[in-house]
């Protein structure tokens, strides 16, 4: 399990290679793998955003998405979970978070995966603060899941 | 000692200030802390409450010691 | 949107990174990546398993997994869609399957994803054979999803 | 013209046989395909079919020029 914040752009396909690189033991064991990429649009709510800045809290957004982890890999008995989530100043098309579950079986994957971003939306305390042509706007709220 | 409070956010940039000190004062509330602080000023809807980076109701008891934190929704992910 | 069989081993995360680099048009259009890989597992039913053979029907599997995809992409308006399956000759820990679904949103990119593994589980004429210990054996069924 | 019977996967290893070919008969189902070159063989249970590389059932007529497919569960993904 490996849950990160990073203040620099990340590329989720070569964190995941690197991640399974360090899986040597799970070789074999897990037959599934659910990811979720999120990435930053360059429109929303009908007009065209030029960047982003993700605000948290820190110690309290690392407390919480271990949590959440925990909870998933307990519930689903996954082998292996991994979250990296940006903070700082994005782009469009920036990834913004990456969730991964690795297990045994494909339901457990794919519903620890759901899991984890719908409890991260809505308990990690991050923010999200739009820069459109109009200025710049706090995002108030998270589209359902 | 003292009560840390801390404004995240959207609440930060429209009070115009990211943390506050406080004396705690004997059976003190999560509401009370912000009545204290902002006297003037209501708590706005849907304003989150934390202590101790755990999320917090409006009647929760703090005590000297403890961070508070005020902030909207959140909206990561 | 893209669909193959392979009659080799392949790397999802490759193909992915493959895949995304022909989406330029795409960038900033999508908030949402949901990938799925399945990969061969060394147990199954309580007994080590040493290989696979995944048999086809060709022709039936191109077609059905073609429809599956573009029910996918209409029902969930997805922005793209990709599957890679393999068929032939397969060892523990090699990829099975790669999903993967782009859309403006998670809860669409999230149900395209689990619905095209689903269908596809159901309804493309794949055959797993495999070699353990005790000889070789058909899987008679799969895992419920 | 005659129709083409293919089997796969354990279907084709328990029959010892990939592929036949059938003269169809006027209102031939898939069923009466099966009967028709395996009369001391009842369709093991569970037995999917599939005519031109669609699903079909038993009851499905079939005529001159089809393919008939029989495969037991399919086991992918």
């Amino acid at each position: 399990m490996n849950i990160e914040l990073r203040d620099a752009p990340f590329e989720p396909l070569a964190e995941l290679e690197r991640h399974q690189a360090s899986q040597d033991a799970l070789r074999g064991r897990y037959g599934a793998t659910a990811i979720f990429v999120g990435t930053m649009r360059d429109f929303n709510d009908g007009e065209p955003v030029r960047g982003m800045t993700l605000e948290h809290y820190p110690g309290m957004t690392e407390r919480h998405l271990r949590r959440i982890v925990e909870t998933a890999i307990q519930e689903w008995s996954l082998l292996d979970a991994l979250v990296i989530h940006r903070v700082g100043a994005l782009r469009p098309s920036d990834p913004i978070v990456l969730v991964a579950a690795w297990s045994a079986h494909r339901a457990a994957a794919f519903a620890a995966c759901r899991f984890i971003m719908e409890e991260l939306k809505a308990k990690a305390p991050f923010w999200k603060r739009e820069d459109a042509a109009a200025g710049t706007r706090w995002v108030e709220r998270n589209t359902p899941g | 000692m003292s009560i840390q409070v801390k404004y995240f956010a959207s609440l930060r940039d429209r009070l115009g200030r990211a943390e506050d000190r406080l004396a705690a004062t004997e059976g003190m509330t999560v509401a009370a802390v912000w009545t204290a602080l902002w006297p003037e000023t209501p708590l706005p809807p849907n304003t989150l409450a934390a202590v101790n980076m755990e999320y917090a109701s409006p009647g929760q008891l703090v005590r000297d010691g403890d961070e508070v934190a005020f902030f909207p929704p959140v909206t990561g992910g």
